[in-house]
C-alpha cells in the first residue's frame, strides 16, 4: 500500500488533454506559419526582405510560456520574435502583413519580422538589437511593482545577449528591487554562427546567474509537458513572492539564423549531424508521442490539424498579399505621441 | 513670482509634478538616500519612498531601461544621469530604443520619459565630465530634447516634459545651477523670477526672445543665452542693439522666431557652448541662410566652444569655452565695426 | 587598375594592410570562422589565424576597448561592426575614451584604430539596423571620420585610416557594397575603377570633383555622391551641368573644395542620406553660406532623408531615402527652374 | 622534532625587509600627498577644482601590487589615481602640477586629477568613466598575447565598476581569449554613497566572477605583507600561464568619495563608528607594527619618514604652485597625433 501510494505520487499528475492538444495546435500552426515565410522569403514577391529569424523547433517555449501568463501579464522578446505573437493569439494575418511590410500589419507595415508587437495583448515587442529589450523588461517589471498587484513580465531573449553589458546591469537591478520578472534565455547552442562554447567563458548559462544571486533553473525546451508544468509553477510563486526568475530552455533552431545565413555559411559552424539530432528532440514530435500514447491524438487528428496549419499559414500569407501597402502620408506618422 | 537659482526651481517643477501626479517618479544614482549629488533631490527620499525615488547600481543602461519600459507601461519616469555625459554608456537604450519605439511599432506604445541632469562646462571637470551633447541628442528623431536657460524655463520646460507623452532629453545648465538670483537680476531684471502657479508650463517648440534689440539677433540656448544677455549689455553700451533669442528646445525646433527676428536685425550670430563643427549651432545657421536668404545682410557669425576635449587647466577651459566677449566680436563681425 | 566592387575593394585594402604591417588585426563578431557576414573576410582566418582575425562574443563595449587598448600598446586594430548601428552600444568608449585619450593624457598615448563596418539603409532592413550615423562620430573632436563613396576611395582610404595614427570610424556604404561594376561603369566611366599599386592611397581631408559642372555644385559623400553623379546625368540631359563634390571624409573635413566650386557654378545642394535635422549636411550648408556669402546666388538646398526612423516597409523606405530625383528637383530649385 | 619543523614551516618566510621598508617609505608617502592635495583643494587657490578623489586608506593596494610589478608590466586605473603613478615612482612634482592643471604636469594640466598617466613607465592612465578603464585593459591584454612574452597587465578599478555593462563584456572576452591581465577591484565597501548591499545583488563580488569561470581571489586589502606576497605568486603565475586573474583586495576609504562629499554627506551612508573601526585596520600602522615588531623600523625612523613624506608632499605642492600654466597654444595641441 505504502509503495503504491508512493508510485502514485512519483507518477505525473494526469495530462490536462485539452490545454496540451492546444498546444500542440498552436505548435504546428507556428511551425507551419514560420515555413511559409521561411519560403515566401526566399521566393520572394511578397514585400519581405530584410531579416528574418524563423522559429522552427523552438516552438515549445513561446507556447509552454506564454500559455502559462494571464491575460494581464506582459512579455518581450528579441527579433525572433513571430512566435510570441502567435502563441499569444494575435490574428495570423496581421503578424504575416507585418512581416511583408503591409499597412495591416500589427506594426502597419513599419517594423517588420524583427518588430512585431501587440499591446493589446501584453505583447510590448520584438527587438532587433541584441540584448535592447533587457533593460525595457525591467521597466515593465518596475511598472507592475509600483502598481502592486500580481501580474508578471517575461523577457525572451537568445543566448548571445548574455554577453552584452545591458544584460548584466539590468539582471542585477532586477534582483536587487525584486521586480517580478521572468528572464527566457532560449538557448539554442549559436548566436549566429557562434556557438555557446566560442563566446561564454562560462558555458553554463545558468550558473553565471549566480552573479546576481537570482533563482534560476535550466529546462528542457523541447518537451512542452515539462516545460509549460515547470513555468506554471515558477509563476505561481513569481506571482505570489513578486521575485524574478531566470529560466534558460535548451533547444535548437533548425533553419540558419536569418534568411541570408543559408547552408552553405552553416556549414562552417554545424553539422548536419548535429541538426539531425535535434530534429530527433523536435518539440513537436514530443508533444505527439505523449498525447498518442494518452490516446488523445490520433493519427488521422495530427494529419489534420497539420494540414489546417498549412492552410492557415497559407491565408496569412494571402491575407497579406491582398492588403495593400501603407500610404505615404504614413511615413510622418507615428515618430511622436 | 519668486526669485530662484535654477536648481530650486527645478526642485520644485519635480516636487510639483511628484506631487500632483503619482505615476511620476525619479531612478537614478544617489538621487535618494544621499539626498542627490549636488542636493536637487534633498528630502524626495523621506517625503515619497524608495519606489517614487529609486537609488541605483553605477548603471545607466539599466536605469534608462527602467524608464523606458517603466513608460511604455504607464508611468512617468524621470531618470537622472549623474552628469548627462554619463549617459553614453546607455546611448543606445536612448537612440535607438526609446527614440524609435513609437514609430517602430506603429504607434501601439506611447514613451512618456525624461532623461536628466546637468549638462555641459563645471568648473575644471576636464575631458569626460564637461560635454553639452545636445547634438547627439537633438538629431535622432522621435526623441525631444530641451535646453532651458533660465530659472523659470527650468521650471516651465521641466514640467511640460515630464507631461509629454514623449521621450525628452532634457539637458539642464551645470553653469547655472547655482547662479544667486541677484547676480541673474544684475544681468536683466527679471531673470530669476519664476511663476508661482503649479499650473504654470512652458510649451516646447516656442523660443523666446529674452531682449529685444535691432541691430543683430544673438541666438543661443542654455547657458549661452545668458552669455548673449551678458553680451547685449556689453554690446548696448557702444550702441549697438541686440536681440536675443532663446531657443529654448531644440527639438522641436522653433525657426520662426530667429526668422523673424533676422527680418527685422538683417545679422544674426548663433552661439553653442559645445564644438561648433557639426554642432547645434550649424542647423540653426543654415537654416537662417536657407530660409532667411534675401533677409541676410551679412554672413551668419557662429560663436562655439573650440574643437577640442575640454582641458583640466583653468586658463586652457577657459579659452575653450565661448564667453560675452567672444559674442561681442562676432556680433560686430556682422556689422562690419570691428 | 581593375574594375572591382566595392566590397571586394575594401578586402584588397584589408589584405594588403594585414600583408604589409604585422601588427594590424582584425577584430569582431564572425570576422573569421564564418567567414564574415557579408563575406568580406573570407579567407581571412585561414590565412592569418585566430590572433589577427579575433571572432568575438557579441560584445560592443568588449570589442572597442580591445582596439583601443591594443592601439595604444601600438597594435593598429581594425574592429569590425556587424552594422555600423552596433556601435551605439559602446558610444562611450569611441566618444568618451578613444576620441580623447590622447589629449587628456596630454599627447602621450596615439590610438591608431579603425572602427569600420557597412553604414545606411540597406534592403528594408528598418529602424534599429539602417542607420548612417556620420554626425555622431563627425562632432567628436578626436576622432576622424571617412565616408569612402566609390571603390577606389574605399579602398584608399581604409588603407589611410589603417596607417593613420589616431581612431577612424570608417563608415562603409551598405548600398554600394555589392554594386556591379557594370552598373557603376554605366554612371560614369571609370566610377569602378581602383588603382592596383598597394601603395596607392586617398589622404583624408581631401574632397574631390566626381563631376565637373558650371550651373550648380551637388555636394555629398558615401552613397548619395553616387546618387549626385545619377541627378548630374539627368541635369545634364536637361542642359543644366552639375558639379558633384565628394567629400570622402567629414573629420577633417575639406571645406575649399565645395567653397571653390561654387566660385563657379554660384548655386550648391548638399545631400545626405540621413536626418537632416542637425545632421552633417547643416554643416556643409552652413559654411558655404558663411564662408561663401558674396558667391551664393541662391539660398543653399539641403537634400536629406525624412526624419523619422527608417520604416520597413518598401514603399515607406524608398520614400524616407532621397533619390536622384530629389536631387534634380533641389538643383533646379537653386537654378529658379523649376 | 617533527612538530618544531612544522611550526617552522607554518611561520611566514623571512621578511624582506628592506622590499618593506621601501613600501612603507611609499605608503606614507602616498599618505602625505592625498592629504595635502585634499588641503590643498579645501583650502583652493593652487588651480585644483573639479573632481579631486584621493587614496587614504588604500595604500597598500597600490604598493602592494604595483610593487609586484616588471618594468615593462602595464597598468591603468580608474580616477583615484594619484597613489598608481606614485607607487610606480613618478615624480610626485608631475602628479601634483597635474592635479592643479600645470604645464609641468603629467599630462601637461589638460588632464587634471582624474587623469594621471605615465606612458614611459607602463601606467597607461586614470580614467574618469566608472568602468570606462576595463574594456581598455582588454586591449593592453591583447597586445600582450599578440606579441609573446610574458608581460601582465593590471587594471584597477573600485567595487561600482561591477556594476557597468563594460566590465562584464570584458572580463567575459578576457578569459576567453586568455589574455594575461590581473583584474583588481578595490573592493572599498562604497560606490559614491551607495553601499555594496545597496547595489550588488550578490555582494561577494568574487563570487560573481564565476560567471566567467577566471581564477580569482579575495584578499585582505590592509595588509601589504599578505597582499603583496599573495599577488607576487599570482603574478608568477601568470607569467607562465599568461592567463587572468580577479582579486578583491578589501578595504576602505577614509575621507569622502570626492572632495564635495563632505562630512555632512558622509553622515548620510557611513557611520563615525565604521570609520573608525577601519582606521585601526590602517594599511601603514599594519606594516609599521610588522617592521617594528621585526626590528626592522624604529620609531625614530617612523616618524623621520612621516616628516620627510610631510615635505616631499609640501615640495610638491611648491613645486606646482611654482610652475607655470599651459600656454594658450596648448589649447589645439594634442587632440590628433
Ligand atoms: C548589439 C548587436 N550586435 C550585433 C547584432 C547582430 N546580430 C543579430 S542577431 C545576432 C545573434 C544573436 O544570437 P542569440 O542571441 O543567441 O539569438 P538567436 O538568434 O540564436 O535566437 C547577431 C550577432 C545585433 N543585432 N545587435
Ligand atoms: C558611467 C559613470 N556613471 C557615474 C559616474 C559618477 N561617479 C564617479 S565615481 C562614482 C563612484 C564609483 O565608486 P567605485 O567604483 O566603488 O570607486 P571608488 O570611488 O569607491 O574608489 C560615481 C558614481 C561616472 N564617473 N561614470
Ligand atoms: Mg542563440
Ligand atoms: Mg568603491
Amino acid at each position: 500500500m505504502a509503495k503504491a501510494s508512493a508510485a502514485a505520487a512519483a507518477a505525473p499528475p494526469a495530462l490536462d488533454v485539452q490545454k496540451y492538444r492546444r498546444f500542440h495546435e498552436q505548435m504546428v500552426h507556428i511551425r507551419e506559419f514560420e515555413e511559409t515565410c521561411h519560403r515566401a522569403f526566399q521566393r520572394g514577391g511578397h514585400g519581405i526582405n530584410g531579416y528574418v529569424h524563423v522559429y522552427s523547433g523552438e516552438e515549445a517555449i513561446a507556447v509552454g510560456i506564454i500559455g502559462a501568463l494571464r491575460e494581464d501579464d506582459y512579455f518581450l522578446g528579441h527579433y525572433r520574435d513571430h512566435a510570441y505573437a502567435l502563441a499569444r493569439g494575435t490574428d495570423p494575418g496581421a503578424v504575416m502583413a507585418e512581416i511583408c511590410g503591409k499597412a495591416t500589419g500589427t506594426s502597419k507595415g513599419k517594423g517588420g519580422s524583427m518588430h512585431i508587437c501587440d499591446a493589446e495583448r501584453g505583447f510590448y515587442g520584438g527587438y532587433g538589437i541584441v540584448g535592447g529589450n533587457v533593460p525595457i523588461a525591467l521597466g515593465l517589471g518596475k511598472a507592475i511593482r509600483y502598481r502592486g498587484g500580481d501580474q508578471i513580465c517575461v523577457c525572451f531573449f537568445g543566448d548571445g545577449s548574455m554577453n552584452q553589458g545591458a544584460f548584466h546591469e539590468t539582471l542585477n537591478m532586477c534582483q536587487l528591487y525584486k521586480l517580478p520578472v521572468l528572464w527566457v534565455v532560449e538557448n539554442n547552442k549559436y548566436a549566429m554562427g557562434t556557438s555557446i562554447e566560442r563566446s561564454h567563458a562560462n558555458p553554463d548559462l545558468t550558473d553565471r546567474i549566480n552573479s546576481y544571486a537570482m533563482k534560476r533553473e535550466c529546462i528542457d525546451g523541447q518537451d512542452v509537458v515539462k516545460l509549460h508544468t515547470r513555468v506554471s509553477e515558477i509563476v505561481k510563486e513569481m506571482r505570489e513572492t513578486h521575485e524574478p526568475f531566470f529560466l534558460e530552455c535548451d533547444t535548437y533552431r533548425y533553419h540558419g539564423h536569418g534568411a541570408a545565413d543559408g547552408p552553405v555559411t552553416q556549414k562552417t559552424y554545424r553539422t548536419r549531424e548535429e541538426v539531425e539530432f535535434w530534429r530527433q528532440r523536435d518539440p513537436i514530435l514530443i508533444l505527439e508521442r505523449v498525447l498518442m500514447e494518452q490516446k488523445a491524438l490520433s493519427e488521422e487528428e495530427r494529419d489534420r490539424i497539420h494540414q489546417e496549419a498549412r492552410n492557415a499559414a497559407e491565408a496569412a500569407l494571402r491575407f497579406s498579399d491582398e492588403s495593400p501597402n501603407p500610404t505615404p502620408d504614413e511615413l510622418l506618422k507615428d515618430v511622436y505621441a | 513670482m519668486a526669485q530662484l537659482r535654477y536648481i530650486d526651481a527645478l526642485k520644485l517643477a519635480l516636487t510639483e509634478e511628484m506631487d500632483r501626479d503619482d505615476s511620476v517618479f525619479i531612478v537614478g544614482e544617489e538621487v535618494g538616500q544621499y539626498q542627490g549629488t549636488l542636493g536637487l533631490t534633498g528630502g524626495f527620499l523621506q517625503k515619497y519612498g524608495p519606489e517614487r525615488v529609486v537609488d541605483t547600481p553605477i548603471s545607466e543602461v539599466g536605469i534608462i531601461g527602467m524608464a523606458i519600459g517603466s513608460a511604455m507601461a504607464g508611468l512617468r519616469p524621470v531618470a537622472e544621469m549623474m552628469r548627462m555625459d554619463f549617459s553614453l554608456p546607455a546611448y543606445d537604450q536612448i537612440a535607438q530604443h526609446a527614440a524609435k519605439i513609437r514609430y517602430m511599432f506603429g504607434g501601439q506604445f506611447k514613451v512618456p520619459m525624461v532623461v536628466r541632469g546637468p549638462s555641459g562646462v563645471g568648473n575644471q571637470l576636464s575631458a569626460q565630465h564637461s560635454q553639452s551633447l545636445e547634438t547627439l541628442f537633438a538629431h535622432i528623431p522621435g526623441l525631444k530634447v530641451a535646453v532651458p536657460a533660465t530659472p523659470a524655463d527650468a521650471k516651465g520646460l521641466l514640467k511640460t516634459a515630464i507631461r509629454d507623452d514623449n521621450p525628452v532629453m532634457f539637458l539642464e545648465s551645470l553653469r547655472m545651477y547655482m547662479e544667486k538670483p541677484e547676480r541673474l537680476e544684475a544681468i536683466q531684471p527679471g531673470l530669476s523670477e519664476v511663476p508661482d502657479d503649479p499650473e504654470w508650463m512652458v510649451p516646447f517648440g516656442q523660443a523666446q526672445v529674452l531682449r529685444e534689440g535691432t541691430d543683430v539677433t544673438l541666438i543661443s540656448y542654455s547657458t549661452m543665452s545668458i552669455a548673449c544677455l551678458r553680451a547685449a549689455n556689453q554690446l548696448a553700451e557702444q550702441n549697438i542693439s541686440a536681440e536675443v533669442v532663446d531657443l529654448r528646445t531644440l527639438l522641436p525646433l522653433d525657426m520662426e522666431t530667429p526668422l523673424r527676428s533676422l527680418k527685422k536685425t538683417h545679422r544674426a550670430v548663433v552661439v553653442q557652448e559645445q564644438w561648433g563643427l557639426y554642432g547645434c549651432a550649424a542647423e540653426i545657421s543654415a537654416q537662417l541662410a536657407e530660409r532667411g536668404f534675401y533677409d541676410l545682410d551679412a554672413p551668419v557669425q557662429r560663436v562655439t566652444g573650440a574643437f577640442v576635449p575640454m582641458p583640466y587647466s583653468k586658463p586652457l577651459e577657459d579659452l575653450a569655452y565661448p564667453n560675452a566677449d567672444d559674442i561681442v566680436a562676432a556680433a560686430k563681425r556682422t556689422l562690419f565695426a570691428q
